[in-house]
């Protein structure tokens, strides 16, 4: 079908849409007016029931828990296949150890970079754990903090070259840090159900409001949390890094095939 | 310890941990424990959910998570936590698809040898938010196992890593992305107007007349779940989705996923609109039409294909076309009906696509034209495949030909018969005739499927032929058992289900007889006929027959072209869908 | 205070376009980040630190890097063929 | 000023798709899609936003203070994972594709049949 056709399709639809979504817009509640009593029963209910000072944690980590646990089986549905798409099409064995590109030409770093790098890395590495520790009581929590360890190990590779970074940072490492974070989360929704609770209730003592450790299993959903996103994501950007290197010779496509 | 209630998160859970451990000890585990492992954990499921079907059946087993009951919120209108209810049909569908799960691990026994444990990693987590998505009673937590079953597929469709089978990953990805950023936007003005994101309340809250939010929420919705459902014009994506992944991952694409989108559909307009009057008019009177024109243009597409996964994939969107029809019965016996097609269907589908991956592993191409003649020392498969054929064909025995048969009384309508009786004799047909040409050798010159899209594709082939062939023929068992055994269970929990969101259903009108009227052969005596006219066809010499043959691909061509595997042309058919399943809302 | 909210509302709308009129996926890259920053700034202004400061990590950082190293694996694809 | 919020998501909503249908490169297509997520992202947080309210955060004020709705933000910091995963996802296979066929053209690649 041409260009041409899909855009007038596509016009028709928005006419078709139009009458239908103005008369949605105009009956939603006015911006800024309206109450939602789920959140005001949170903000009501929750920092007195457990402790803790950060509701969207509360919510996201023991409220919720279940759509977290969803949202870290995701994460590790989204790097299995992102390993599975990108680490198959190479074939296994070259993974191990970084593979150059001939031709390529290395940057020679100068010593301010990799001094510079090697200060910031290790700063933002302290910052995100810093973020994921204070998820409970500030702004911030575990997925934030996974990040910002993955974006510091990432950093790392500015400074210490492709070869080097490869030596530190490793795959296999990734993985069962990845796959530790998602079954510790699993593991506090299952142990409750042997005491005869619910899953993921809180059985840890809940500690004193605003303190850091408050909040009792929170605390170990959101350091598993830490774990799995940190390890998740640095896999995600290690395999896209190594495809920039893919090797010359054409590997056999994939063992699925 | 023993209430099974307090036992219902295992039926997630457990899958989630042996996915997680799995990847953790990857790189550890002897070769064919994984193979095992999920094999297990799947069939543990299949009896956990069908004891909570059992148990479930008069009084829904609940469980709110994290021990935040209703009364935890001191407030009556709000509920803190989410909750999984397992009733009667949820937990006998969550049963069907874990069996499935368990049929096809042991298809794919030794099928990814070289890799760690990844194929299993991924399908677990696609069975455990197929389970969820059956089980929730929290709208955001659907959303949730919408989105992980989804990326479970995307990465399990590009698994070949062949060129064909990325480009249809991207098509599936593309649109179906864009289905779950809508339920999403869905999700937001439901909760903008209702305050909360439990059925239950969001029940009563959209009592009576639920508003312009309520119909604008249940329309992007529907847009989300009909796309899931492959219900025409947001079916495109299925197609390419299908015919490109690996057939163990097919088995469960056509047995289970695209149902659950039609299960989810039956499960939002029971559980949050059973009172919206807007709702469900367009409900009982819109849907079955969509219902309709899928089925018919269902039929017609597998009729003109060649490439055997293809056909199935358009089968599956011809049969699911009935399915959305029983959903739109809004009857206690159509829910039944409804229930037990989605069963007999999963079953045969799964079985047939077992097939079509034998024939990939022995032959390196599942091409009815390439394959002609070439299928004689495989005459169990042949057999396998010409018992399903005839079942999806409507043959009067078995769970496929009661289901229709229900969803039939229960609806009534001319039109909806029709287009059940042509879906299914085009399917079967074109079943039939591909069994023949490939395990019979019939010859005769091919119609219109000689244009079918089609490709050569590489399946590892080492793998006993028993062992491919034993989960086939066991859902072929299962599908064939007599239907009065399901047929009164699902029937009262279909009503318990009706009852309890006070939909006070009309009276419960008897069940079709049992007879076997002469009726009941017309469809699989049609579809013999189609396929033997087929088979039998001479090729066009006079110029009267050119002209005739020429006649008869014409339709078919233009749905070729309409099937244009373009993701931009998908993205556009489904934006005129939305906007017309509006317009029908704004001029009510 | 509602002007604010009511300017950074139209910026994110604009930066959403500016994402989508940048046909070279190259350009596109700085319009994605532009495009993290409005939001995320955005969402400082609904009141939302924890989602500003995710997406600030997600959609300002690593979604762009994301998008910066698959064109480099495009450009190695291209070059050796 | 009470419905923009809404116009707003309406409209990421549009121009994303509008991006999608006429996307002629893969990763362009991509960042159209993150487009129509944002525009998920406003609608949710527009929903659960008060005016003078402060953040959902009792560290530095007590708990009985105006806060605006944590709920929906936990929601959009759910969402803004399967933001990155899905594109994770697709960055990867469109990686594979150029390797494979050559183009990342969307109005060009289609599977199963010889490319246009």
């Amino acid at each position: 079908m041409r260009a041409r056709w899909r855009a007038a399709g596509l016009a028709v639809s928005t006419v078709a849409l139009l009458p239908a979504a103005w008369s949605v817009i105009v009956a939603m509640p006015s911006f800024g007016e309206h109450v939602s009593p789920y959140g005001a029963a949170v903000n009501a209910v929750v920092p007195a029931a457990r402790h803790v000072s950060n509701m969207v944690a509360a919510v996201n980590f023991d409220l919720r828990g279940l759509d977290t646990l969803g949202e870290e089986s995701m994460l590790l549905c989204a790097v299995t296949g992102t390993v599975v798409l990108l680490r198959g099409a190479r074939g296994e064995e070259t993974s191990g150890s970084a593979i150059r590109l001939p031709g390529r030409a290395i940057a020679q770093r100068s010593d301010a970079t990799i001094l510079i790098c090697r200060f910031a890395a290790t700063l933002l590495f302290f910052f995100g754990v810093y973020v994921a520790l204070h998820g409970l009581v500030t702004p911030g929590g575990g997925f934030q903090g996974g990040v910002v360890i993955a974006s510091a190990l990432l950093l790392l590779y500015l400074g210490e070259g492709y070869a080097h970074w490869r030596s530190i940072v490793r795959g296999r490492v990734l993985s069962v840090l990845e796959g530790a974070g998602a079954l510790l989360f699993v593991l506090v929704g299952l142990i409750p159900l042997a005491f005869g609770k619910a899953a993921f209730q809180n059985i840890l003592p809940l500690g004193t409001f605003r303190d850091l450790y408050a909040g009792g299993t929170m605390v170990v959903v959101n350091a598993a949390v830490a774990c799995a996103v940190a390890g998740g994501f640095t896999l995600i950007l290690l395999e896209f890094m190594e495809e920039t290197r893919a090797p010359e010779t054409e590997t056999e496509p994939g063992e699925g095939g | 310890m023993t209430d099974p209630a307090s036992l219902l998160p295992l039926a997630v859970l457990l899958p989630l941990g042996a996915a997680a451990a799995l990847l953790m000890l990857s790189h550890w585990l002897p070769p064919r424990s994984a193979d095992l492992a999920a094999t297990i954990v799947s069939l543990l499921l299949a009896l956990f959910c069908g004891w909570l079907a059992w148990r479930g059946l008069n009084q829904p087993l609940i469980h709110w998570f994290a021990g935040w009951t209703p009364a935890s919120a001191g407030r009556p209108d709000v509920r803190l936590g989410i909750s999984f209810v397992a009733d009667a049909p949820s937990a006998a569908v969550s049963a069907l698809y874990a069996l499935l799960f368990a049929a096809s691990f042991v298809f794919s026994w030794g099928y990814f040898d070289k890799v760690h444990a990844h194929f299993q990693v991924l399908m677990l987590l696609f069975l455990a938010a197929m389970i969820g998505f059956c089980m929730t009673r929290d709208l955001f937590n659907l959303f949730v196992w919408f989105e992980l079953m989804s990326i479970a597929a995307f990465a399990l469709t590009a698994y070949p890593l062949r060129e064909s089978s990325l480009e249809g990953a991207l098509n599936f990805i593309v649109t179906n992305t864009i289905a779950s950023f809508s339920m999403l936007m869905g999700i937001g003005i439901l909760y903008a107007r209702t305050g909360t994101l439990d059925f239950a309340l969001m029940a009563q809250a959209l009592a009576g007349h639920g508003g312009a939010l309520a119909a604008g929420g249940f329309c992007l919705l529907a847009f989300a779940l009909l796309t899931k459902a492959a219900i025409v014009p947001f079916h495109f994506w299925l197609s390419d989705a299908h015919a490109v992944a690996p057939s163990p991952v097919s088995v469960i694409f056509s047995g289970a996923m695209v149902s659950a989108g039609c299960f989810g559909l039956f499960k939002i307009v029971i559980g949050i609109f059973p009172l919206d009057r807007a709702v469900i008019a367009f409900v009982h009177d819109g849907l079955p039409w969509f219902g309709i024109v899928t089925a018919i243009l269902g039929g017609l597409t597998a009729w003109a294909q060649r490439h055997l996964k293809r056909l199935l994939a358009f089968s599956t969107i011809a049969h699911l076309g009935i399915v959305l029809v029983g959903v739109a019965t809004l009857t206690p016996e159509g829910e039944a009906g409804m229930l037990l097609y989605i069963g007999g269907h999963g079953l045969i589908k799964g079985a047939l696509f077992m097939i079509a991956g034998i024939l990939l592993a022995r032959f390196n191409s599942c091409d009815e034209i390439a394959l002609y003649g070439r299928g004689r020392a495989l005459w169990p498969a042949g057999l396998a495949m010409g018992v399903g054929a005839l079942l999806l064909a409507n043959a009067p025995v078995g769970l496929l030909y009661r289901a229709g048969d229900v969803i039939d009384n229960a609806l009534g309508w001319r039109a909806e018969s029709i287009a059940a009786v042509l879906s299914s004799a085009l399917t079967g047909g074109a079943l039939l005739r591909a069994a023949a040409r490939i395990f019979l050798g019939c010859s005769g010159a091919p119609g219109p499927e000689r244009s079918a899209p089609t490709e050569r594709e590489r399946e590892k082939s080492d793998r006993p032929l028993w062992l491919m062939l034993l989960p086939c023929c066991l859902l072929l068992v299962l599908a064939l058992l007599p239907a009065n055994l399901l047929e009164p269970f699902l029937r009262r929990a279909a009503r318990n289900l009706l009852t309890a969101s006070n939909m006070h259903p009309a009276v419960m009108n008897g069940a079709p007889p049992d007879a076997l009227t002469p009726s009941a052969f017309l469809t699989p005596g049609l579809a013999v006929a189609l396929a033997l006219l087929s088979i039998l066809r001479l090729r066009p010499v006079g110029r009267f027959a050119r002209f005739a043959a020429r006649l008869e691909t014409l339709p078919f061509r233009v749905l070729h072209i309409l099937h244009s595997g373009l993701v931009t042309d998908y993205v556009m058919w489904m934006a005129l869908g939305l906007s017309a399943i509006a317009m029908v809302f704004y001029l009510r | 205070m509602s002007w604010l909210t009511g300017i950074m509302l139209v910026v994110a709308a604009g930066a959403g376009v500016l994402v989508v009129l940048s046909r070279d996926p190259k350009r596109q890259l700085f319009a994605l980040f532009a495009n993290g920053l409005v939001l995320s700034l955005l969402f400082f202004v609904l009141q939302a630190p924890d989602v500003a400061l995710s997406e600030i990590v997600v959609g300002a950082v690593v979604v762009p890097l994301l998008f910066l190293v698959a064109l480099a694996a495009i450009a190695v694809a291209k070059v050796r063929e | 000023m009470s419905v923009l919020p809404w116009c707003v998501a309406a409209w990421l909503f549009a121009v994303g798709i509008y991006g999608v249908v006429t996307s002629r490169h893969y990763v362009h297509l991509v960042g159209c899609l993150s487009v129509c997520q944002s525009a998920t992202y406003v609608l949710l947080l527009a929903v659960g936003f008060h005016w003078n309210a402060g953040p959902p955060i009792f560290y530095d004020h007590p708990p009985g203070t105006p806060a605006v709705d944590p709920v929906v933000q936990a929601l959009v910091l759910t969402d803004i994972v399967i933001g990155a995963t899905v594109t994770a996802l697709l960055l990867a296979i469109v990686v594979q594709v150029q390797k494979l066929s050559g183009s990342v053209d969307p109005q060009r690649l289609r599977p199963l049949r010889p490319n246009a």
